[in-house]
Formats: structure tokens, C-alpha cells, sequence
């Protein structure tokens, strides 16, 4: 048996979408040229455009961008403030969070580089920020703030609307990654009140290599990658056409399928969450209010989280420590340590992430193999040594 | 994205062609030549009427064009629109109304935005051939009208921002 | 009949490519985790490497980084250089040539914002630049020349190696815009001595959204999309995997049909150019042995080129009148006015693309149909007419 349950990081593709990515690739014309080819996919990316919009509450005067990946988003809105900053608009401070990815805190890194400063808000032990601590972090040369919608790593939720009341009140553009939202929540940016909001199709059940980046109508916007008029203008490159579309119908299914992830899966997620708390000196974190209806993370003391991924694998199940990177740059542990937990328990952490495809069979075969797998590796483990040095 | 209107008339354009000072003088009107554009630019066209100059009314009307397909189509219908009407009355058609012309169905446009200029030229041929007509400057017959509907520009503010 | 004969702008994806396009998507698992899946995925990508590195003859030591596009990576070398100015290397100065594609013209564009200067060499009759006006243009604080391989509107291709040894004689970083490169000509990024050479599938018949950045070993390198350690550090975002790998294959393919281009499809070029210039006044462009071996540069008196791709299209002949977005923006015209040409000309300009996947039969029937279509728009034509406004 095969269990993946590594969906926060990527996601198998829906068989429909992935019949509407393969078939939509024959419509290869250019979509800026007046021949039948090119206004059949002109008109295939209209009807794409029908469904993204609504899909995430955008207004029709608001722009999506279609980028290839929540990274390229997430670039494109650090730098448009980065761009102002070297104009001189004499805002250098960027307020985000210890808790997201890789995209959003290396180009703030590279933003520091460049004579920016930047605020990263810590989070409780539910994996959350405190909106009081981000209100005080405002500065008057505040450029931008961006909280991650919710971590793929602890599956915490942000309180997203109190922030956005707070960015609104003192007039600051605020981003949020919304890498781990679509298919889990239902998204409306308008609702939100964020002035950007990025993600991937390949999180909900789409394709690799396309995105989306959306703009509020009138926040400011530079182009990461500067070209042609593709995008309004706002993003050069020949459009991923079949991406785009595959990523409408994804985002269409996902929204249908919100019910099942709120009823089914969290269901099946409660299960397994259940089963792991019953074997002893395990812990799971965040509490569920707070946290995304597909995530368990759990640890396991004894047992450093890159032994459990193997076993886990060897068993034919497929679960993380941290994010995507995390394997070759062993950070798993700053999860669980952003969580408050103890550094010798931070190491035993894992991921395991559901999707509207795990099945009961699967989550009680990796119930059944828990156990084994906890008391052979506890067998080696130091921690479980009776005798230590003197 | 083309109105069925605007694929007709580029696929067999109803006015297509020219008058000659014979044509005019067998049938007792005046003819008025007038260009708008030029191919270096890369868009233009030429309207030839014939008018009775009793009445002002134009009688009969033909193009010429350097243009796209909806150039082409636009000067068709520009040309059509003008017949039988006064050159006064002819001097009131805007590129709006060639453009509504050419929908097929009221409510959904003929052509593409980023045509709507192409249409434009249908507009000002009118007043050059107006003015020719009456024998005065182009630009002391055309006002305010609104050319571009999606930004709500004016010709007049247009012309402000070129100077 | 359908004929498409614009593919400089873009390619219908070879069959082959598109199998493994479609059947690789199953590949989803994260290339960076040690689980079976990801190895898998990570096997996959490797022998995507396999055939990317030697199809463009990189070293080992040198970097191939998988952008969403030729545009992404345009802009990512010349933000390489931006970075270094902000960052006080004293080079404030780029040349680059008029006929480059919007994705390097506007990066440099934005580069000037930031107190950049640019130069833009200009291209003769033949549509090529004078290596010694480049060396001409060489200043002390130049920081890259960045000039395309080949333009997708005139075909005329530029002399690389030339300019490369100019480059490195000077002791300045060389980037060459290839995206009409591959598939044309053999392209070895070594012998040609580029240090950055940038490229898309979608133009040598693979698919949209990926695409390549050469980047020689040592060559100053700034990420444009900052993130985590995909791409070795080098490029954040998810990898978009059987976009990767069909793009390989794709390549692959290109190199092996290079001499079919050479001469099948270069012969039926040559027999589409003499029909055309059967038809009175009309003209071609750029000599012959300067020009890609798949295209055609045309120019119909009287006819403008919109209205001349309107009647191609309705008689199903797909061509083009100058870059991608020139049916938005009229700029078809600045092609063979660079070339030259009057501007009452200039804007007949047609450009006909052949590929390896146009038949003989196709051509015969453009050649059976262009009479007929120049004789009726001539009938429209103002050129044409006797009666002019006195
Ligand atoms: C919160 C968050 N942001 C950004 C990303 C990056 O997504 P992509 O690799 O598609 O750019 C991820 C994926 O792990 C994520 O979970
Ligand atoms: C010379 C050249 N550079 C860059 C590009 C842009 O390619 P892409 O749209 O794949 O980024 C093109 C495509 O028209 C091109 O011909
Ligand atoms: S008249 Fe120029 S593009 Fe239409
Ligand atoms: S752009 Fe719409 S009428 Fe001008």
C-alpha cells in the first residue's frame, strides 16, 4: 500500500484537471494575435479568468496574475517594495513572521541587503502571531506587512482579517501567502481584506509551475519579470496556457470539495491524530481551531523525525519533517521549537498532511503500522537507553 | 471576439472602391476626395463622396484603406452610414456609433478594446472630407466628442496631451 | 487546410514531448525528500539534466537553472546586474541592440529607473550589428552586453562568437537571448562563449511555462525568485518536474531533426520566399545566410500586414507581422523599418515561420492562395487607388 501524506508540500493532480492540462496544450496559439488559433486560446483564458475569480472573491476591477508559483508571487510583492524604497519612498520596514516559507523570508533577507529592515513576529504555541504585537511593530516607515495565510508546516491559521483591519487602519498594503489556503478554506480576498494574495496550483490537486498573484485594484505593483504587454503588462513571458486552465478547473474542485475537507478528511485526520496520541510520549501541536483540517504534527520522543520519514517510507507512507527543503537543511526542528517544545523533542517532529483523496483504508494502515515502526526505533534510540555515560 | 457584422464586411466590403470626377460630372454631383492617416503610419484611409450640392446630401459614397481588418470593416460601415445623409448630418457619426453598427447583438462589442482605435480614423476621414466640402480647416470642425468610451476620453483631451 | 506558419512566436508540442509531458506529471512527489517518491522525481529530474546539459553543451561546472520562460531568465541576468550597481560595483552601463525581445528591452528600461544607462546598437540592412560599433560602445563602467542569438521577427542572427570574444577581451559578463536559437542551430553555449544563454520549450515544440538559464560557472548570479534551495539555492518554487523533463525531451528532439531544418525545411522556405517574390511588388529580408532556415521576412505593397494575417487566417494560414504582442501594440512595423525600409513599406511587413512539422503540401497551398489575397487587398488598398484627394 502507498499512503502520501505529504500533501502540504505538493499534491497529486486530479485526474480531470489532468485531463484538461493535457488537452488544453493544443491550444498553442498565441493568445495576443488576432488569427483563430490564438483568440481560441484568448477565449480559453477568459473562461480560465471566469473561474479564478470568483473562485478566490476577486472583484472584476482587482487583477490576477498568473506567475508560476506562489515563490514568484511572493518575489514579485517583496520587491515592488523594494523597488519603491530604492525610489526613495522612504519606507525600509517590512513586517512579517518566524513562520513562513523560505519565499517570503529570503527576498526580505535580500530586501535587508539593500538597506530594508525587517520585523519577523514570533508565534505562539498555537503557531499564531498576536495582532496586538503586530499593531505595535507598525513603524511609521512601514512599507508592507505579509503573514502566510497558514504554515504547511504546522498547519496554524493566522488570524488573517484581524490583520488586514489592523493593515487597513494604518494604511499599509498587506500580502498574504495563501500557498496553504485553496482547498482547505474557502478563500475570499475580498473578505479577507488583503491587498495581494499568492498561490499554487500544484497545492490543490493542479499543476506544477503555475501560480497565481492577486492584486487588489490600485495597490502598488512593479513587475518581477519585466516583457511584453502578457498579463496587462504585469508579468513578461509567453502565458503557461494549459497550466492556467488546469489551475481554474483545480480551483473550481477544490472549492467543491471544501465540504468533504471540512467533514471527511478532518474526520479521517482526527483518526490518525487519536491513534499517534495513543502511543506514549507522543504529543500533537496546535490546537484544531487554529489549525488547517488535513494537518497532524506530531512528535515522537526518541525517534529524530528523519529515522521516522524512512520507516515511514519503507512502509510505503510518505510524510515530512518540515517544509519542502527542509531534507537537505534539516530546519524541521525550528517548527516544533517555534511551537515552544523543548529542542530534544523538536528533532522527533512529522508532518502528516491528508488530502480529499486519502482514503479510511489508508489512514488505518498507517495506524497499524505506527506502533511497529515507534518501537523499532525507540529500540535504538539513545533517549530509550537504560544505561547512560557516567 | 469579432462581431459576424465585422467579419462580413472585412470578408466582402459593400463600399469598397472609387468615384472619378466623370462619375460625378455624369451624375450632376460633386465629388470630394479626403485621406486620413497615412501608410507611413501605418493606418489609413480615404473616403470619396459624391454630393449634391443643392441639398448637401451625400448621395453615394466609397473607400479606400490602409488598415486592419477593422479598420477596414469600420471604413465599410462609416461609408454606408454616411449615405443619404447631409454632410452636416454626416459630421455627427463617431466612431461609437460605426462600432455599434457593427454588433450583432446590442450588448456585446463588435470588436476587441484594443481595436477601438482602428475605428477612430472612420470618425475623422468624415471631418476632413466635411471640411473639404465646405472648404475649411479640418480643425476648426470637430469638438468634444468622446472617442474612447472605456477611458471616457475626449478628442479634445486627447489632442491637449499630444501638444 | 490549416497551415501555421508563426513559429517563431510559439510551437504546437511535438507528440513524443507530449506523452512524456502528460505521463510525468505522475511524478509529483517533492524532488528534495527522501521518501520513495521524491528519489523518484529526483531520478527524473537528473536524467532531464542528463540530456539538457550536453544538448547545449554546458560544462558540469556550469549551472542550467529551469525558469518558467526565456523572459524569466532575460530578466534575471539583467537584475544580476542591477543588484551589483545598488550594491556600488560602478557599472552603470549595458549595451544591448534595438532588435531584442521586450523581455530584455523593458528590464533595461527598469534598470534605467534605477540610475542604469543603456545602449541600444543598431542593426543594418542585413538586421545585424557591427561588432566593432559594440567594441566602440564599450565603456569603463559597462557591466554586461546583452545581445539575442537570433531575432523571432527579422530571423537575422547575430554574430555570437564575435561578440563574445569582444566581450571577453574586455573582460565583460555576455548574456545571448537564445530563445530562437534551439532547434534552428546547433547551439554549444561553450564554443559560442557565452556566460549566459537563456531559452524556452515551447518554442522547439515543447511546452509552455518552462524554459532554461545557462549560467557559465563563475558568472555573477543574483536569484530574481529568492527561496529555498530548489535549483540549488539558485531559484525558489516548487520545480515544475514534467515541464523539466519534457522540455529534455524536447530538445533532444530539436538536435536530432537540426538537419532536417537544414534542409527539408529550409528548401521549403526558399520555395515559399521565390513565390512571394513572384507577386509584384514585394520584397524579402535579410540575406539569406544570415537568416534562421525557417523564415520568411515579406513585404506586400499597399497591404497593411493586420488586414494581410486577416485573410491569411481566413483562408487558415497562421503568420505573423512582428513580435508576439504586435497585433496589441502596431509594432510590427519597427521590424522592417530597422531593416531599412520606407515607412510606407514598413508596415506590410509579414512574418511566415516554417518548423520541422510543415509539409510540402502546406506550402504549396500558401503558394496557390497569396495571389488571390494580394490581388483583393490591393483592390481595398488606398495605394492602389487612381483617385487620390487633391
Ligand atoms: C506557505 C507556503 N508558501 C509558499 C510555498 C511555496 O510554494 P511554491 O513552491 O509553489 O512556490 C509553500 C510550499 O511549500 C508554502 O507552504
Ligand atoms: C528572441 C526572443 N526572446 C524572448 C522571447 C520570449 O520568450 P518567452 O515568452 O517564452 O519568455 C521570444 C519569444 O517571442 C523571443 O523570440
Ligand atoms: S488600423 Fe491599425 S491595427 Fe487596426
Ligand atoms: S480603449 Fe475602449 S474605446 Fe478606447
Amino acid at each position: 500500500m502507498m499512503v502520501y501524506l505529504d500533501n502540504n508540500s505538493t499534491t497529486p493532480m486530479d485526474n480531470r484537471v489532468k485531463d484538461i492540462y493535457c488537452k488544453s496544450t493544443e491550444l498553442f496559439g498565441n493568445v495576443n494575435v488576432i488569427y483563430q488559433l490564438g483568440i481560441d486560446a484568448r477565449r480559453a483564458m477568459n473562461e480560465a479568468y471566469d473561474i479564478l475569480y470568483p473562485g478566490i472573491g476577486a472583484a472584476d476591477e482587482d487583477d490576477i496574475i498568473i506567475t508560476s508559483s506562489t515563490s514568484e508571487g511572493n518575489n514579485t510583492v517583496i520587491k515592488t517594495f523594494i523597488d519603491a524604497f530604492l525610489k526613495g519612498s522612504g519606507k525600509k520596514h517590512i513586517i512579517t513572521t518566524v513562520s513562513e516559507h523560505s519565499s517570503i523570508k529570503a527576498p526580505c533577507a535580500y530586501a535587508k541587503t539593500l538597506g530594508m529592515e525587517v520585523t519577523y513576529l514570533y508565534t505562539d504555541e498555537n503557531g499564531r502571531i498576536d495582532p496586538i504585537e503586530l499593531e505595535n511593530a507598525i513603524r511609521e516607515d512601514t512599507a508592507l506587512i505579509s503573514v502566510l495565510f497558514a504554515s504547511n508546516e504546522s498547519g496554524a491559521i493566522q488570524p488573517i482579517k484581524e490583520i488586514s483591519q489592523i493593515a487597513r487602519k494604518h494604511n499599509i498594503p498587506f500580502h498574504c501567502d495563501g500557498a496553504q489556503a485553496i482547498g482547505k478554506v474557502k478563500v475570499n480576498v475580498r473578505d479577507l481584506g488583503v491587498d495581494y494574495f499568492t498561490f499554487s496550483a500544484h497545492k490543490f490537486h493542479g499543476p506544477k509551475g503555475v501560480g497565481g498573484l492577486y492584486v487588489r485594484e490600485g495597490a502598488p505593483y512593479v513587475n518581477l519579470i519585466h516583457g511584453g504587454n502578457q498579463m496587462g503588462g504585469k508579468r513578461g513571458g509567453s502565458v503557461y496556457l494549459n497550466g492556467m486552465i488546469a489551475m481554474a478547473e483545480a480551483l473550481k474542485l477544490a472549492n467543491e470539495h471544501l465540504d468533504e475537507m471540512h467533514t471527511r478528511v478532518a474526520k479521517l485526520r482526527d483518526k490518525l491524530e487519536e491513534a499517534i496520541l495513543q502511543i506514549p510520549d507522543t504529543k500533537s501541536y496546535v490546537d484544531k481551531k487554529y489549525r488547517l483540517p488535513n494537518t497532524v504534527v506530531a512528535s515522537f520522543r526518541g525517534i529524530e523525525g528523519e529515522s521516522m520519514l524512512w520507516d515511514l517510507n519503507v512502509n510505503g507512507i510518505y510524510a515530512a519533517t518540515g517544509s519542502s527543503c527542509s531534507s537537505e537543511r534539516l530546519e524541521g526542528s525550528e517548527v516544533l521549537e517555534a511551537l515552544g517544545e523543548d529542542p530534544e523533542i523538536a528533532h522527533t517532529g512529522i508532518i502528516f498532511s491528508l488530502s480529499r483523496f486519502t482514503t479510511e483504508e489508508e489512514i488505518d494502515y498507517v495506524i497499524e503500522k505506527l506502533p511497529g515502526i515507534v518501537e523499532r526505533l525507540r529500540a535504538i534510540s539513545m533517549t530509550y537507553a537504560k544505561v547512560a555515560p557516567k | 471576439q469579432y462581431s459576424n457584422k465585422v467579419i462580413d464586411r472585412m470578408n466582402n466590403p459593400k463600399y469598397l472602391g472609387e468615384f472619378t470626377e466623370e462619375d460625378a460630372k455624369k451624375r450632376g454631383l460633386k465629388l470630394v476626395v479626403a485621406d486620413f492617416g497615412s501608410e507611413a503610419c501605418g493606418d489609413a484611409v480615404r473616403l470619396y463622396w459624391l454630393v449634391d450640392p443643392k441639398t448637401d446630401k451625400i448621395v453615394d459614397a466609397r473607400f479606400k484603406s490602409f488598415g486592419c481588418g477593422t479598420a477596414i470593416a469600420s471604413s465599410d460601415m462609416m461609408t454606408e452610414l454616411t449615405i443619404g445623409k447631409t454632410v452636416d448630418e454626416a459630421m455627427k457619426i463617431t466612431n461609437l456609433d460605426v462600432e455599434k453598427a457593427l454588433r450583432d447583438d446590442p450588448n456585446t462589442p463588435a470588436f476587441p478594446p484594443q481595436k477601438m482605435h482602428c475605428s477612430v480614423m472612420a470618425y475623422d476621414v468624415i471631418i476632413e472630407a466635411a471640411a473639404k466640402y465646405k472648404g475649411k480647416n479640418a480643425d476648426e470642425l470637430r469638438d468634444n466628442e468622446i472617442v474612447c468610451e472605456c477611458a471616457r476620453v475626449t478628442r479634445k483631451e486627447i489632442e491637449d496631451i499630444i501638444r
